[in-house]
């Protein structure tokens, strides 16, 4: 059956809805309105106001009472309308949802998903425009996917819901119109392995979310040229799945990250660190990183294309490591 | 108050300007011109037109990401306006912010902030600059009904009334954040009691009546500026549109639109000034702003995109440290 | 209302424990056996013995970084609880948490938090957790004057009355935010009214007065219990130490300090009563309370360190993700 | 003269309200309490309370009044009590201070300064011992400094005041007591140059902040092993000084990185992807990392101390790379 990620998310929150009396979906204007980018569209009428939970503008407030329930039993799932409201409600996630657990002496647990639209690429300007997975990805308690494709976006939800512990899972807004094929029942997904999107020899690109349709692309390109390029979906963003990523690298002894994030302090750093740990010396040449420029992401088309990773810069990355 | 002629056709231009404008915006988001979200005023002029005059040019203005109306009536010209919405450099912010980050330091229009609440604390800060500075300005923040809701709201009105600072709070109420209505968004939906609650002096009035508004208004500056302590003015207002052009409306009945578009605030204006203006005047007004719309988008047309080499540019003042 | 022999008896016993557990934890201090922050409530004692016992056991309670009489009261055995300052493997966080951050799940005691107005949020979703599940159970949040400042106040207040939350906030209003005054921290220093003012039900009462606060919490439980809705008391009260172990006190007057000090929540029953409760029976419940706490400190001492081989264990339930 | 850190940060604050009207001081506790670390002890009964401003807890509004008083021309240093309490305001610094200029087509400016204690070793827990400060060095728009020696505390304040756009200082709640010999007048301080607090020719040890002393410490150990360490103190976090890096390393060939920060996605993560990129062929090791453990610092001291840094680590990990 064809679907889009958006549906399939949708999916996944109906399907959670149904299985467990314990799910209840909060988040601002996910009801009524049906949800900025219309996730939740229809989830209302079906399960009614107990369960899907319109929440007034107050992010901290509503994450942390996601918290507390979460607390006492039941399994909440937060929307955070985007990433840059998610701002407001920090303190909570770090003080509260990631470290009760451990500063509690394993007395607490805090069962939460909080689900946040990420990533720029609408020309919504510098407040709007946010990529800030590596800050999620910092703080130990939290456990971050990305889910990068419809099938992912189908079958993430699940498996996040199993876990004990809080979980972060941030939908690119360029994903959402995207369709895919999908086997029906869709098939269970592993949030502990990262994906080869793409088996290649040369060179390995390792990306997420978002930025995995320009790292495709850019692999296509790299094949007309001759050059044969892996593509790894990373999935989770912590832990990351060091194993697929330290093999492929002593497959190929080139990488190339592609990450939406501002370069200095990015995830793709934190990649390029550990596989300078991991597999220093399977490295023929340094690592390339693709990433935003270090600007607020401007409104205009040309300026925000400019800012953001594209294919053709892919492709330059990869051309250059292998040079 | 009745309105002279004079102000009658002055509050009218000013509502007209806006809704020529905001028409035009939503037929070039149409035809692709403008792009990302896009906010529209329409229903709500009244507000800017009553309380923006009442300002004197040393005053600062923090506004929204609908804020179109307020940088046109503050003086932004609308060449400029367009030109930021079409991403151009001609534009107030050379074409970075677009629709919700309009900028003119000339005329001390500090924004466009799509944070809902995130002016209020900056609002506060440029007071506390003038009083400090002993300029005698105050500053006007603009902000909606579901800005309240944030706590943010709260501590700037704590803040604003402890340090007694210079600034007027006009909250637009539309009776909607996004989809969630006035009554699912607070516990106490008459706002104007939430600002009293930290001893910050409040009203409410009618915001679809431009007259009364612009009555509150001129008192209200007045007392900000010989009290230097904060007044808030909630204005009671309903947008007629959309909330961005990706809503569908699913929140709100036809019929309760239809209901307030009774209340359209140019339309209110016209009746009550039946006789003094007249349909020559309208349509010669309507004409000035079609005017200066199709020049305003004849600018934004023909204005150059900024360089994509400046993408860097003004990071920092510095260049490094970026 | 006055109360009973007995029931006055366990109201002195409730705040002459808390007194003396934290008298010791001071000692302790100086002593270096507890370390960080450590902030003491003494002075104070009078509010978490007259709220906690009216508690029922499937309720559940928030606390701040100021919750040691809470805990106890709570029926956290002082052992845990010093086992915890002392960073004990015994303690009821296994020494992580230290004097902030108390936990014990079993008496769904749900902290100790350390950022002003954080716990605030999490009371409410444990309040919501229970609706749901119809446990008829309450929360019940602690939070001092200062954290009324922070906009999650506010958010929550909110939050609470439109989702109709069975929240009783308790609002510790010692007049001080660490070095602030509360009319330097408060536009509108009579907190309860900023709670009413988001239609929380709201009333406040004299905080060094047990009985006034046993009475009212039990009207309050019972309220929030049948009309599963918020309910808010401000109890005004005063903390005759100082912030935390590190403050010099430079803000507030001896002489301020002194004058609350005449009306200690101990001495004031104990005249209440006189004639009912006679020196030895106080002198009984000090001996007691007493050898609870050295009993408590014995074990505390003898209580192994956590091996730090555990260190990274219970960051999450599944040891990966970490 | 000697002058401890507290002391010397005091004085600049106090030169600065001294030589500028301009400058205001805005925080909790500042003023009536004599601030927490007793940073502004004494300024209030100097300044008067139009210029020592003492703020309600409301985090994200005094930091947000600060950004609006810098654009219509007053300079406020603002402090926050400790960065922990700073999440609360990250989305004024992100989306106010950090990137006004830019999207207002570089009309506005935020002459900004926000001081904020940071990291851990007091045995405060979980919620008090954060090292965020990898988070701001993400952020295009500001300038994010860290003083780690007395010198650098009393020189590097008036340096940030003269910048017209939003710098953060980091004080390392460790060294408030440390003292120091000082010059007087004390000597101006460079922010864009790292500093080599020690040569040596066999290893680089990077560092900032709170593990200056320890990555010290460290060196004069392995100089008695006959190891000789250079020591590199950042200083400035954001923008990183590459070229100072990159020298260093290029004469020692190894890199060990030594970092309060939790691991993952760490400062020195981008430190290490940095050299990777811009000293690959320079280095003979992988380079080492000495980071908290990735969990809530938890009170106990015999926890807290395993969870952070130690000299001992860092010699450890110099030996690595060394071995
Ligand atoms: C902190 C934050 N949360 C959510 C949003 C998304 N959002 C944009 S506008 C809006 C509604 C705001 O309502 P109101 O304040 O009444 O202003 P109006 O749009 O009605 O003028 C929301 C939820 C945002 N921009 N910022
Ligand atoms: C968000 C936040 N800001 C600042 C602090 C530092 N701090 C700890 S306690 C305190 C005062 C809180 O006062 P109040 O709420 O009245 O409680 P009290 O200590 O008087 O019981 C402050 C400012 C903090 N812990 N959290
Ligand atoms: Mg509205
Ligand atoms: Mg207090």
């Amino acid at each position: 059956m064809k679907l889009s990620y958006r549906t399939a998310m949708r999916e996944a929150l109906r399907e959670a809805l149904r299985a467990d009396a314990r799910v209840v979906l909060i988040g601002e204007d996910i009801g009524k309105y049906g949800g900025t980018y219309a996730v939740t569209l229809g989830l209302l009428d079906e399960f009614g106001p107990e369960r899907v939970r319109d929440a007034p503008l107050s992010e901290s407030t509503f994450v942390g009472a996601g918290i507390g329930a979460a607390i006492a039993g039941l399994k909440p799932i937060v929307e955070i309308m985007t990433v840059n409201f998610s701002l407001l409600a920090l303190d909570q996630i770090v003080n509260g949802a990631a470290a009760l657990r451990h500063m509690s002496g394993g007395q607490l647990e805090v069962p939460l998903v909080i689900r946040m639209a990420t990533g720029a690429g609408r020309q919504v300007a510098a407040q709007h425009s946010h990529s800030l997975e590596n800050w999620y990805a910092h703080v130990p308690g939290l456990r971050v996917v990305a889910p990068a494709t419809v099938a992912d976006a189908r079958g993430m939800l699940a498996t996040a819901l199993r876990e004990r512990d809080p979980v972060v899972i941030f939908e690119h807004v360029q994903l959402y119109n995207r369709e895919e094929e999908l086997a029906d029942p869709a098939p269970a997904v592993d949030l502990d392995r990262a994906a080869i999107r793409r088996p290649g020899r040369d060179a390995t690109i390792i990306t997420y979310g978002g930025s995995l349709p320009c790292s495709l692309a850019a692999a296509t390109k790299l094949a007309e040229r001759g050059i044969d390029a892996e593509v790894i979906d990373l999935r989770s963003l912590r832990p990351l799945d060091e194993a697929t990523l330290v093999a492929s690298v002593s497959r190929t002894h080139r990488a190339v990250l592609v990450d939406e994030g501002w370069r200095t302090g990015s995830l793709a750093g934190e990649v390029a660190a550990l596989l300078g740990e991991r597999a220093f010396w399977e490295l023929d040449a340094p690592i390339g990183r693709v990433c935003s420029a270090e600007v607020p992401i401007p409104y205009a088309k040309h300026l925000e294309v400019a800012a953001l990773p594209s294919a053709e810069a892919v492709v330059a990355a990869v051309e250059a490591v292998i040079a | 108050m009745t309105p002279t002629r004079d102000q009658a056709l002055a509050m009218l231009r000013s509502m007209i300007r806006i809704r020529r404008l905001e028409e035009r915006c939503a037929e070039d988001y149409a035809a692709g011109k403008i792009r990302g979200f896009l906010h529209l005023y329409i229903g709500e002029e009244a507000i800017a037109a009553g309380i923006i005059p009442a300002l004197a040019a040393k005053d600062a203005i923090v506004g929204t990401y609908r804020e179109h109306g307020h940088a046109l009536l503050r003086g932004v010209a609308a060449e400029q306006i367009m030109a930021e919405m079409y991403g151009k450099s001609g534009g107030c912010a050379r074409g970075r912010g677009g629709s919700m980050h309009l900028f003119s330091r000339e005329h001390r229009f500090y924004g466009g902030h799509a944070i809902v609440g995130g002016g209020l604390p900056i609002s506060l800060g440029i007071a506390l600059a003038d009083k400090v500075r002993g300029t005698g300005a105050i500053t006007c923040v603009f902000f909606g009904d579901g800005a309240v809701a944030e706590g943010e709201f709260h501590e700037s009105m704590n803040l604003a009334a402890l340090w007694k600072l210079p600034v007027l709070f006009v909250c637009e109420n539309n009776q909607y954040a996004m989809g969630t209505a006035l009554v699912r968004e607070h516990a106490e939906p008459e706002l104007y009691k939430l600002a009293a609650s930290h001893r910050v002096g409040a009203e409410r009035i009618d915001g679809m009546d431009v007259v009364a508004v612009a009555e509150a208004a001129g008192q209200a500056v007045e007392r900000v500026r010989e009290t230097a302590a904060p007044w808030f003015i909630e204005c009671s207002t309903y947008r007629f549109r959309a909330h961005s052009m990706f809503d569908p409306e699913l929140y709100r009945d036809k019929a309760e639109v239809e209901l307030w578009k009774q209340r359209d605030p140019i339309t209110l204006l016209v009746k009550r000034m039946a006789g003094v203006v007249t349909e020559a005047d309208i349509a010669a007004i309507e004409s000035g702003a079609d005017d200066e719309i199709a020049r305003a988008c004849a600018f934004a047309e023909a204005s150059p995109l900024e360089p994509v080499a400046e993408l860097l540019r003004d990071v920092r003042a510095s260049g490094e440290g970026t």
